[in-house]
């Protein structure tokens, strides 16, 4: 068994690397290994959206990474200092910024670079899924 | 021994260039995404910098019409094909 | 192939040149959505597939993993639209080794100096 | 005095076309000419947000764009399909889908294809700013 | 007649392959953001399909240092300039 | 200029490949954080400049308009960072008609074998 982390860095719903990243993630999981973490970096944070709203036949990406989640752990981490410029905002960053609305909500974290440093040095693979 | 996962169309030729700079020789080079076109005979000249190392994402291929037209210097790989190239890798490195 | 001749090209109301491979982004499927859209608002719509843009029209493509519809749908749905100006480059055609008859739609190939006169011609024009 | 709209494909803070549309944008009304609309379209939308929070020695696009309205009239419409699937919405909309945050304010209008379509020929120029 | 604009560095080969197809005989090009690399003497195998009729945007020449490197052929406009070419020119078509 | 030999390359915990251009995109922006923050960690870490990444070195650079940074500040912190193993393509320079004399940092030079080595003994890459 292997520890796998991933890094996204492509937006949802513009280029299939999101999705090839989410169909490598269930690959390594029905494979035995581990996925410890997903880092979401430059337009790779949209994907952690609770405001996405695709059409009813599509796959609501937010939704599979937090099945990843629930089922198998994984940690989701989203780059603050990428996704705060980009609108991404959790409750706490919303209140600091004066803003009444936000679209990050757990299991999504806000997190530092330093966790994709950790993420890398401390599982066997990293895997980057970038547009 | 490393991975090079790469999922351009080979009409993007700097990445191709780069990559081909950086291409050891036990090194893979697994196709994905866009990167199927260049699994087609047209494309020979873009992947002969590879030395047969090359493999490329099954279905990505078929979503895209080319199942029938790999060419056969090129190995097709499933899902768990992929996976399995990242457990006997020990580094994956993206280019895109 | 025959090759068609600028003087046959009729201009239309909006020109969309599809220069991107279907799958990998949308770009090609929200290029499509605005010929489609502008059609349905009565526009006489051309279209252009240079490129990679060339692959869209491939024979054989299918729906992708995790749902994925790709782009071969839309394009069956021109010609309920009254969308059949097609157009497609002859260069990016045999540059990536395909003839028109890998095609999935009856497409007229044009020369680079057809391609140019193509895009003279039209009043608008968006790439995608 | 010409029309003009722009056309605006690039998400901001991940490459420059959304810093030169505006630039542009600014160029149009000083040069003597009016902005009629501008278009967010595939990552563009992401212009909309009224989450974005840049360092506050970085321009904040949305209000860029917020200002032009307010100081020339422009209309700054958002592709509806383009903007859900991304995690765009206004209230009305994240009533509809059952959310209770959204990031899409007036100025920005969500709206279809069709004005875009409408933008194009009922200006003189329309200028395409994209990734 | 038409002004052409495009944001790609010339080692994007393939957007300037199809403008090149598409150019007219009277048509503008205008490099902005990364297709300024493209006014370097470098580059001048990729621009000569323009025949002289190019310029580039001087404030994204000067940030990217590039300001006192560019090729003979080629026309510094600054953002009025970049106005005057879109009212002179009835379509603007974007490559990217 | 000599380029390096692969025998002079030494392993760093992170190897960071540069292939953007400045100011176009944030891709070399951040892919400079990348590395500021691991030095910051106390890992060991490399730069690579390859493709138009070179670009990123080039002398005299300046803020873009409406306030854009650029990315020359940054490289100007990486000597503060202690990361100071920083290569560059020798290909990627002369084909854009570039020397080592037109860079704003030390770097050194590597031949298509030796950035091929490079990469080899490198434990971790990441590529921006």
């Amino acid at each position: 068994m292997l520890n796998y982390a991933l890094l996204v860095h492509a937006a949802p719903y513009s280029h299939q690397a999101a999705l090839s990243a989410l169909r490598f993630a269930d690959a390594i999981v029905t494979g035995g290994h581990r996925l410890a973490a997903v880092f979401f970096y430059h337009d790779g944070v949209h994907n952690a959206s609770a405001l996405m709203s695709p059409p009813q036949d599509e796959i609501h990406l937010a939704e599979g990474w937090k099945r990843l989640h629930e089922d198998h752990g994984t940690q989701l981490l989203v780059c603050i200092a990428a996704g705060l410029r980009r609108g991404l905002l959790n409750t706490d960053e919303a209140n600091r910024h004066g803003l009444a609305s936000h679209n990050v909500e757990a299991p999504f974290e806000l997190t530092g670079i330093g966790q994709l440093v950790d993420a890398m040095l401390n599982n066997d693979r990293l895997i980057t899924f970038a547009p | 021994m490393q991975l090079h996962l790469l999922n351009r169309s080979p009409q993007s030729t700097a990445v191709y260039r780069d990559l081909g700079e950086a291409f050891g020789a036990d090194d893979q080079l697994l196709l994905i995404e866009d990167a199927c076109y260049a699994a087609l005979p047209a494309a020979s000249g873009v992947i002969e910098a590879f030395g047969g190392r090359v493999s490329v994402l099954e279905e990505d291929l078929v979503s895209r019409g080319l199942a029938g037209r790999v060419s056969p210097a090129i190995t097709v790989v499933d899902m768990k094909g992929f996976l399995a190239l990242t457990e006997t890798h020990e580094r994956c490195v993206s280019w895109f | 192939m025959t090759n068609i001749r600028a003087s046959d090209i009729e201009p239309q109301d909006l020109m969309v040149v599809l220069r991107h491979p279907p799958h990998g982004s949308h770009w090609l499927r929200e290029g499509i959505d605005v010929a489609l859209v502008a059609a349905a608002f009565g526009q006489r719509v051309g279209l252009l597939f240079q490129g990679d843009g060339v692959y869209a029209l491939l024979e054989g493509q299918q729906a992708g993993a995790l749902g994925q519809k790709g782009t071969h749908p839309q394009l069956a749905m021109l010609e309920m639209y009254d969308i059949e100006s097609l157009w497609v480059s002859a260069a990016a055609l045999s540059e990536r080794g395909l003839s028109i008859d890998d095609l999935m739609l009856p497409v007229k190939p044009l020369g680079a100096e057809a391609v140019a006169e193509l895009m003279q011609v039209q009043p608008h024009t968006l790439i995608f």
